[in-house]
């Protein structure tokens, strides 16, 4: 499979964010300026009825990257381009303009409704600040109806605890197609739900994109549902993309090591009982953020560490298979392994 | 250690505009201690009297506000918070070095004493849920809502009297000098108990409730559950597992009712004429005696930011979270 | 066993007769929760006291008669004054200012609060420092020194500005709570979700905060309700306060000047204190209804004692399970279900 | 077959009491054989923790154990019901005989205490005739096992990272060398490098100490790399029993097929994914018969009218495995 | 109460029945005091217990019950005034000795005068001094204007050491820690709850038979009644409301209570400046519908402030001889036709109950006084029900105490319980109540007396006079013109005497004064307390 080039919807090009670390009297007196390196020179392009999985561990970073999308956080640095025209929006007018385009799900469908609103008001707030109020009742079953929960009528007046983690999940979504964005930035959208519910919103999800034709960031850490899912996969470490391409390729055919320890780690129902560390993976534990490791933000714990690695930040290389990089001098020459 | 430092500043700011706010009251108070006086002697000092008064006062000379205000800081460094007009010319730092011992040891040493008894009742009641001691709580409400002073005045009628152990006003015998002999610590100790008592039986409800809540939180925290899952004897749950815990959030309302202390005895100074601050700051007011007030406001508001800085130096030593390391 | 594939799986819905009857519940657990309603009843007497009050008073509260100091009689429930003033009635008329003061300041106190609370645990930054260090400096300050002399400031002091004045000095401790729980609902998903809607900063503190914190805020506002009357009895007891009008505290004042106690009437002294300490409890047992409706785990359980395999009484607690007899193992699971199931 | 350690029988766990109790687990038999990990899989709600925790009689109230026996065979001596002992008597049976790992590891370790003092106060509590010493230097030996330096004994939890607090956990579980050691999701909050590298070190020790597992997850998947054998839970029941491979390869409930069919697996051919129509049961309004039928593709007349027998299925006729379900060839 | 003290400590009280007793024990309920024995001061613990009088002594000891009855030679053995009361020479005691030894000489009373002169603060009674000289043992003052209104201030001036007080820097600023005076006892020691005074080895007079006086400070009037009912305190000054329930049942046959007038008195003030109060007739209308018994009975507890019985508003008996002779008869009485009456004649209605004045407007009347002032307050009670027998609809407003103040300086009220000055002869009262003096207008404050803004040149006319006479016939003639004017236009209403009582036990001590035997005012805080000291004799011992 390749890539087929679409039109480009968003994309981002060295995106930094450093958080700043609380500081107390002493830095200010040392100018020690401390900060959490969250995302660190970060690429990416989202295209229209594509979906790209960004995947990694805990704390490499994801999330941060789809705010910083969303514009919910300032960046430190880089550039968000929107249909190619660079945008920054503090808030206000502008800010909705740009939400209305691009749309961001929550994590955890159990925190990302407030517990005091109907599903109504969710809806209605959602197509009213966007202008979409026209024929509101319409409107809204159409929305539910776009998600599944049907017959919207029963579940417009609920509250959401009287909703089943799939539904708020589902309502979360309508939420935010009801401001008809472009791009949709989906935080985890299944890491809290369980494994037969998961299955019904990923496959809402991809539905929505063929229907609606939306760009679509699909944040995980599952990496077995990005293969399933995405079209496009790409992989983050410690705050920086390590390697991305065809979803495919880079699930069957991982480059960077830390795809691989990545993938070797993911339990596997077929390697029965032979349950044993991954023969590549050195041990460890992920890097502090603060100070990250000077070079290739893995070598620490990789096995194949060279001398270079600690010192020179390993530049993107591209892989034979069309589409398919990544960022580890094991590839510099560009030749096939 | 950062983290002193930075409450520190946090102190630092709090205790000048308490400071700030404490000098410019007194001075928003209509008439002044002269008039106030005469008040007091309602016919038995003649209007004659009010010239020589003002003289006496130094209230004759007008000085700006601001510098009043400057004069005011010099006086605070230098410790000497000037002359009390109520009794005048005692110093006011005096009349606070009398009155303050009086106060820090009846509320200070009831105040724990409420914390200990009502926490230990407290965990009793959230370990026991539904227990004896459980019940016990609608009663403890009941006696906490009683307001304070008529709690002190029904107590005095009942118990003092001139043929009871408890003594019904002052601080130690009258014709006692105060120090440190069996006599006089033994009087003084008498004369406490029946404030001390009604303090407890007002105040001790509140920790017992923050207490039996807090229990009933953490009594459903896993870890709890991992403590019975080790088999550890039942008491060392409670104790060293729940109740550990569950004290954490009342430090911190312990430190501040601490504080408080300075502030709050006014009632119990006033019912039961013990010889504290509270008192001589219910004076003050009534007398329009500035530097008595300021004196007082110093050493409350003092009193709850040294409180407060306990409070977080307990809260660092006894949660290891709040710790950093390096 | 073919399912189609890559076809959504649609939820199987959910029976109608579960609709709206959980939130319905809800709301009235509150009312349910015995604590709260005993508050409630408690409260409510008080209040229709507070309104009717003077228009059922047997006496005027001020007149004087010649039944000086008379023990509760037939005729003078509550018996008199030294002026002969009927006290039953002092303490009906007295009930209005009390209950005034008591809600007007805590409705103040919270409207405080609940500005500076929310405002500085939303806006953060600079905002959030000089907010929170207002209301730092203001709980040091200690309140009842301050309310005596704020009230003994203010001329001619009616109930209204005794209210504002104590409403005025006791915020700062719910902004203090309300800070912190508006830091901790700040971060919550749903207010960065509605952010990312594009909903606007006073909207998202009103619709999407505020309801979020109805019950800390109610308690807020119950305690300070509690503070302020107690406030203002005991203001009204020093003889600081200036009102003109009866409450409680004047009777007890009055009853003190006249040292009652002293002179063994002590039915001048003990309705007023008892009308306070019972309020004082209702409006306190409102609170635990709140806390409880909050945190169920608060709320005490039901049965707690129940019997054991051999007979025994055993209390259900944290660590050792129960362990019932009643339910012998089914031999037959399948014939015992489908008789439930008719049942 | 081996020898049981612990066996279930019956075992109904109640929430509340009367009539509104919510009968979350019922008539579960389940048995664990000496030094074998038996994997518990489910969904969400559908009791697995439940069944844990009532095994060990830590249920929080209103949770009662309202039938059924639970016979634990100590490595010498005579069997007995751990429902029938006293306060004091499951006191010293528990973490001496049975250790558990919960969920959280945050959560399962007090935040106030030393790593070092949680560890010895186990220790201290069960074998009290011994010195401190020896404590100290069982409790470093056994830190040393679950790969944690002996500096970091006196560490708060908070401390340490989310993969060290729960090796802490397992380390503590296993410091009294007990038969059984029951794991309820113990790494569903870890990373899959995390979680790959404590569940290699727990085959590790297993080898070493041979005490039985009865590990607790939602990811079949895992379950099935991990786990000599697996049990399926739906709806407060055993659904199905078997081996690993077979379950994996041949599994015969229609939810646990459903189950395997709802994860994507990375590796090998892509596998259609059909999931699970519906949702979970409402304990409190459980259907009839089978619980699974309303969502079950396969469903008769049958299945909402009587609940089916966990058995040996005919059509396998392997000793190894049993199965609740009306289906043809897989009643008893 | 307080643990009898029989042990050891023969320091600790007087011991029940048997042994006579040696300690008296007196009480005010002023709160914890501050050690601080400065007499001058009245913020002194001194001042405030009243033990500076049985330190320093005065140079004339006058009845304070009896202002008007010549003086009891104390330090001074002979006093002469010359014709116009500008001039005093003062013969001293000899063989007077100080506590510290030294003998007490001319010098030092010269002395005491020079200080009050010399410090502004010292000089409470404003006393215009002109010349002091100290010769021999004879001392005589000049002054700059007749002092025949300050006689007794002077006369009573306390004597203190010239050789302690000239090393002081600043007198109105020393606590005296020590302090020395002529007086039979000395500070033994201070608490701020209790001082405790002991008797001198030697005393120009005979010594005393208390050998020990301790004054205790109660927090306030309940305690202070509270130690008084059950015997810890044996002499205080102090309001027990209900007296005979709380305090004289308690012992019928001890608790003795004896509260004279002196000459000062309180009543309801009344803006004068305000319609319709500014007609005499509605005034007069008022004073007759007062029921003075009732405040006495119920607002002062029936012993507190004795009622004025004179229409003069002279309390009696301290006033009697000054009342003029066409108003030895005119008492107070209820008499509410009379009013009625006075009202019709000034062209007033009554219109059901509500009284109209001419102009056809209601009269009401806002009564105020501080909410804490429980006695004042009562007495409004009482006079609003009163009132309403004419008509009159009043309100009783519980003001703030400094608020209420500032408006009764400043003369924004329509009438107010308050108090006037006192003094040796009813000319301090009526000074107070109606000089022009000292008038200010509504609005402006400062004022030291004339609240009501009463303004009557003839009235003025006559203080000058009084103040400034040559004889006494001239001064009584000044004092039947203020009496009448009082009489006819009552600018304010009197209805209490101030008093100079007290409250003593007679189980330890007995020889204190009484209705029979008026040698003093039995409050403890008066100058007069020394001489009651100097009476008393342990019970029993006759
Ligand atoms: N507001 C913030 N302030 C400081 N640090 C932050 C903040 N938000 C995130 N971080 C840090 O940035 C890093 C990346 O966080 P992020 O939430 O993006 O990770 P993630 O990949 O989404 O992890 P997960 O899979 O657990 O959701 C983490 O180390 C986190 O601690
Ligand atoms: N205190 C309680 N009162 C009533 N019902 C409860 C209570 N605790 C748990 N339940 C119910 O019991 C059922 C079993 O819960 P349990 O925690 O055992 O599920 P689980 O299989 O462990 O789920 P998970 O995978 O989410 O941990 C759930 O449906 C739950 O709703
Ligand atoms: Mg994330
Ligand atoms: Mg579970």
């Amino acid at each position: 499979m390749t890539v087929t080039e679409t039109e480009v919807v968003l994309e981002a090009e060295g995106l930094t964010k450093h958080f700043p670390v609380r500081r107390g009297l002493r830095d200010l007196l040392t100018r020690d300026h401390k900060a959490v390196h969250a995302v660190d020179d970060v690429r990416l392009t989202l295209r229209r009825g594509r979906v790209t999985a960004l995947v990694g561990e805990s704390g490499s970073g994801k999330s941060t990257v789809a705010r910083l999308l969303a514009q919910l956080y300032g960046r430190t640095s880089g550039e968000i381009r929107l249909h190619g025209e660079p945008i920054t929006v503090h808030g206000g007018r502008k800010f909705r303009a740009y939400a209305r385009r691009v749309q961001m799900i929550f994590q955890d469908p159990f925190a990302s409704l407030n517990p005091t609103h109907t599903v109504r008001y969710h809806l209605t707030r959602s197509l009213r600040i966007h202008g979409r109020a026209g024929d509101l009742e319409e409107n809204l079953r159409d929305l539910l109806n776009q998600v599944q929960l049907t017959p919207p009528e029963r579940y417009l007046d609920k509250f959401p605890h009287e909703l089943s983690g799939g539904q708020r999940q589902r309502v979360s979504i309508a939420r935010a197609l009801g401001a008809d964005p472009e791009a949709l930035l989906a935080d985890e959208p299944v890491s809290m739900l369980d494994v037969s519910i998961r299955l019904g919103v990923l496959n809402l999800l991809r539905d929505l994109k063929e229907r609606l034709n939306l760009a679509i960031l699909y944040i995980t850490h599952d990496i077995a549902s990005a293969r399933y899912f995405a079209d496009e996969t790409l992989v983050m470490y410690a705050g920086r993309m390590v390697e991305g391409g065809d979803s495919e390729t880079v699930t069957q055919h991982p480059a960077h090591p830390y795809t691989r320890l990545l993938i070797e780690s993911a339990p596997d129902p077929d390697r029965l009982g032979e349950l044993s560390k991954p023969e590549d993976q050195a041990g460890g534990e992920p890097p502090s953020l603060i100070a990250p490791p000077s070079g290739c933000r893995f070598n620490p714990r990789c096995v194949h560490a060279m001398p270079k690695c600690s010192t020179d930040l390993p530049p993107r290389f591209e892989l034979p298979t069309a589409g398919h990089w990544a960022a580890c001098w094991l590839y510099e020459e560009g030749a096939a392994k | 250690m950062k983290f002193l430092l930075q409450r520190l500043v946090f102190y630092v700011f709090t205790a000048w505009a308490a400071l700030t706010i404490n000098f410019f009251i007194p001075r928003m108070i209509p008439g002044d201690p002269v008039t106030s006086l005469i008040n007091k002697f309602q016919g038995q000092m003649s209007t004659d009297a009010i010239n020589s008064l003002y003289v006496l006062f130094g209230l004759d000379k007008n000085a700006s506000l601001w510098s009043q205000y400057v004069d005011y800081w010099g006086q605070v460094f230098r410790g000497d918070l000037g002359l009390s007009f109520t009794f005048f010319p005692t110093p006011v730092a005096e009349i606070l070095r009398q009155s303050l011992p009086w106060t820090i040891a009846l509320v200070g040493i009831t105040t724990f004493a409420s914390f200990m008894i009502g926490t230990s009742l407290g965990v009793l009641a959230g370990w026991r849920r539904g227990s004896v001691m459980d019940g016990l709580l609608p009663v403890t409400t009941f006696l906490s809502s009683i307001p304070y002073f008529w709690l002190g005045l029904l107590a005095i009628t009942l118990l003092a009297g001139p043929d009871s152990f408890f003594p019904s006003s002052g601080g130690y015998e009258p014709g006692l000098v105060p120090s440190w002999n069996a006599e006089f610590i033994g009087s003084a100790v008498q004369h406490s108990l029946l404030p001390a008592i009604t303090i407890l039986i007002s105040s001790v409800s509140g920790w017992i409730l923050t207490m039996r809540n807090m229990m009933v939180t953490v009594a459903s925290e896993d870890y709890i559950t991992v403590a019975h899952a080790k088999g550890l004897p039942e008491r060392r749950v409670m104790v060293s597992y729940a109740a550990r815990n569950a004290l954490l959030p009342n430090v911190s309302g312990f430190a501040l009712s601490l504080g408080f202390i300075v502030g709050g005895t006014l009632l119990v100074e006033i019912v039961f004429s013990y010889p504290g601050i509270g008192y001589n700051l219910f004076q003050a007011v009534g007398a329009k005696d500035y530097p008595l007030m300021q004196g007082v406001f110093l050493v409350i508001t003092l009193s709850v930011l040294v409180a407060n800085l306990l409070a977080d130096v307990a809260y660092l030593l006894l949660d290891p979270r709040t710790r950093k390391e390096g | 066993m073919s399912a189609p594939t890559s076809t959504i799986t649609a939820v199987t819905p959910e029976g109608p007769e579960v609709a709206a009857a959980p939130a319905k519940r809800r709301r009235l657990r509150f009312v349910a929760n015995p604590k709260a309603a005993t508050g409630l009843v408690v409260l409510a007497f008080f209040c229709l006291i507070a309104i009717i009050g003077p228009w059922i008073a047997p006496f005027d509260p001020s007149a004087r008669s010649s039944d000086l100091i008379q023990a509760p009689s037939g005729k003078h429930w509550f018996g008199t004054t030294h002026l002969g003033q009927d006290i039953f009635s002092q303490v009906l008329v007295g009930t209005r200012g009390v209950m005034f003061v008591g809600l007007l300041a805590g409705l103040v106190a919270t409207a405080l609060s609940i500005l500076i609370g929310v405002s500085a645990g939303f806006l953060g930054g600079a905002a959030d420092d000089s907010l929170s260090a207002l209301s730092n400096v203001f709980l040091v300050i200690p309140a009842l020194p301050l309310i005596i002399i704020v009230a003994s400031t203010i001329p001619s002091a009616g109930d209204l500005m005794v209210a504002l004045v104590i409403g005025l000095t006791s915020w700062a401790w719910g902004a203090r709570v309300l800070r912190a729980q508006t830091l901790s609902l700040r971060r919550r998903d749903y207010v960065e979700a509605a952010r990312a809607t594009g909903e606007s900063t006073w909207r998202i503190i009103t619709f999407e905060i505020m309801p979020n914190l109805t019950a800390i805020i109610a308690s807020g506002f119950v305690g300070t309700v509690i503070f302020a009357v107690m406030s203002e009895i005991t203001l009204a007891f020093i003889g600081i306060s200036t009102i003109s009008e009866w409450n409680w505290g004047t009777i007890l004042f009055w009853a003190q000047s006249q040292q009652a106690l002293a002179q063994g009437a002590w039915w001048w002294f003990v309705p007023a204190g008892l009308a306070i300490a019972i309020l004082g409890t209702a409006l306190s047992l409102i609170n635990f209804g709140i806390d409880e409706f909050v945190s169920p785990r608060l709320r005490s359980s039901g049965h707690t004692r129940i019997k054991t395999k051999d007979g025994h009484s055993v209390r259900m607690r944290v660590g050792f399970t129960p362990v019932l007899s009643s339910k012998q193992a089914p031999v037959t699971p399948v014939v015992r279900r489908e008789q439930e199931e008719v049942a | 077959m081996k020898a049981p350690v612990l066996e279930i029988k019956n075992f109904h766990v109640d929430y509340g009491l009367g009539d509104e109790a919510v009968q979350a687990v019922r008539d579960v038999t389940l048995t664990l054989h000496r030094g074998e990990v038996l994997g518990l899989a489910g969904e969400s709600g559908s009791g697995k923790s439940t069944l844990a925790y009532g095994v060990t009689r830590l249920l929080p109230p209103p949770g009662v154990i309202s039938g059924g026996s639970v016979v634990y065979h100590p490595a010498s001596g005579d069997p007995y019901d751990v429902m029938a002992l006293t306060d004091a008597e499951l006191r010293a049976f528990r973490w001496a005989e049975t250790s558990i790992v919960f969920q959280g590891a945050m959560n399962s370790l007090n935040p106030v205490h030393k790593v070092s003092t949680q560890m010895l106060d186990v220790i201290k509590a069960h074998e009290p005739q011994l010195s401190p010493q020896a404590r100290i230097a069982r409790a470093q030996e056994m830190l040393k096992l679950v790969g944690i330096s002996a500096d970091r004994m006196d560490a708060y939890p908070h401390q340490l990272s989310g993969g060290m607090r729960q090796r802490v956990m397992i380390g503590m579980a296993l410091v009294l060398e007990p038969q059984v050691v029951i794991m309820d999701e113990p790494t569903t909050a870890l990373d899959v490098v995390m979680q790959r590298q404590i569940l290699a070190q727990l085959v590790e020790l297993r080898e070493r100490l041979g005490f039985s597992v009865l590990f607790i997850t939602h990811d079949l998947s895992l379950l099935v790399e991990f786990s000599d054998r697996i049990a399926i839970m739906y709806g407060g029941r055993i659904v199905e029993e078997a081996r690993s491979k077979d379950l994996y390869t041949d599994s015969l409930h229609p939810y646990s097929e459903g189950l395997l069919k709802s994860f994507p697996a990375l590796r090998g051919e892509r596998r259609e994914l059909s999931g699970i129509p519906g949702s979970p049961p409402d304990l409190r309004g459980m259907p009839t018969g089978c619980s699974f039928h309303p969502r079950c593709p396969q469903a008769f007349d049958r299945c909402s009218t009587e609940i089916p027998v966990l058995g040996i299925p005919s059509a396998r006729n392997d000793p190894h495995r049993s199965v609740a379900c009306w289906l043809p060839g897989r009643t008893a | 109460a307080c643990s009898s003290g029989d042990g050891n400590s023969g320091s600790s009280g007087n011991n029940g029945s048997g042994t006579a007793a040696t300690v008296l024990n007196i009480g005010m309920p002023n709160g914890p005091q501050t050690e601080n024995h400065n007499p001058f001061l009245g913020s002194s613990s001194g001042a405030s217990l009243g033990y500076r009088w049985m330190i320093f002594e005065p140079l004339v000891m006058i009845n304070g019950i009896k202002p008007t009855e010549p003086g009891k030679p104390w330090l001074a053995t002979e006093w002469k005034w010359d014709a116009n009361y500008t001039k005093l020479s003062l013969t001293v005691r000899e063989g007077v000795k100080f506590s510290d030894g030294k003998p007490m000489t001319a010098e030092d009373v010269a002395y005491s005068f020079q200080i009050r002169k010399d410090n502004e603060g010292l000089n409470q009674d404003a006393i215009p001094y002109g010349t002091i000289t100290a010769s021999g043992n004879k001392v005589d003052l000049t002054f700059t204007r007749s002092q025949f209104t300050n006689q007794n201030k002077i006369l009573t001036v306390f004597v203190i050491p010239k050789h302690q007080w000239s090393t002081i820097k600043d007198p109105s600023q020393d606590t005296l820690k020590s302090p020395i005076g002529t007086g039979p006892y000395t500070v033994k020691s201070f608490t701020p709850q209790t001082t405790t005074l002991t008797l001198r080895d030697s005393y120009w007079q005979d010594l005393p038979k208390v050998k020990e006086l301790r004054y205790t400070s109660y927090n306030d009037n309940n305690a202070q009644t509270t130690a008084l009912a059950n015997g810890a305190s044996e002499w205080s000054f102090v309001f027990v409301p209900n007296v005979k329930a709380v305090y004289q049942d308690k012992d019928p046959k001890n608790h003795k209570l004896w509260f004279p007038a002196n000459l000062g008195i309180h009543g309801l003030w009344i803006n004068t400046t305000r319609k319709p109060f500014d007609n005499p007739a509605v005034r007069r209308a008022m004073n007759l519908v007062i029921n003075r018994d009732d405040i006495f009975m119920q607002g002062e507890a029936g012993y507190f402030y004795p009622k004025v019985e004179s229409m003069t508003g002279i309390p009696t008996p301290a006033g009697e001889s000054f009342i003029a002779p066409e108003y030895k008869d005119l008492k107070h009485k209820v008499d509410v036709d009379a009013a009625k009456k006075e009202l019709t004649d000034a062209g007033f209605k009554l219109e059901g109950d509500v009284l109209k004045d001419p102009a056809g407007k209601p009269v009401t009347i806002t009564l105020t006084d501080p909410a804490g002032w429980s006695d004042y307050i009562t007495d409004l009670e009482i006079i609003k029900d009163n009132l309403s027998t004419i008509g009159i609809k009043a309100t009783v407003d519980k003001a703030n105490q400094d608020a209420w103040f500032k408006n009764i300086d400043e003369g924004n009220f329509d009438a107010a319980m308050h108090w006037t000055n006192g003094g040796a002869t009813p000319y301090d009262i009526y000074q107070n109540i109606m000089d022009g003096k000292i008038l200010k207008p509504v609005g402006k404050g400062g004022v030291s007396g004339n609240y009501g803004r009463f303004n009557s040149p003839e009235a003025t006319k006559a203080l000058d006079q009084y103040a400034n006479a040559a004889d006494d016939a001239a001064r009584s003639t000044a004092l039947n013109t203020l009496q009448k004017i009082m009489v006819e236009q009552m600018p304010i209403i009197p209805t209490s005497a101030s008093n100079v009582g007290g409250l003593y036990s007679t189980k330890n001590w007995v020889g204190w004064p009484d209705e029979q035997n008026q040698y003093g005012p039995a409050q403890p805080t008066q100058q007069n307390a020394l001489q009651i000291v100097l009476n008393l004799k342990p019970a029993g011992s006759q």
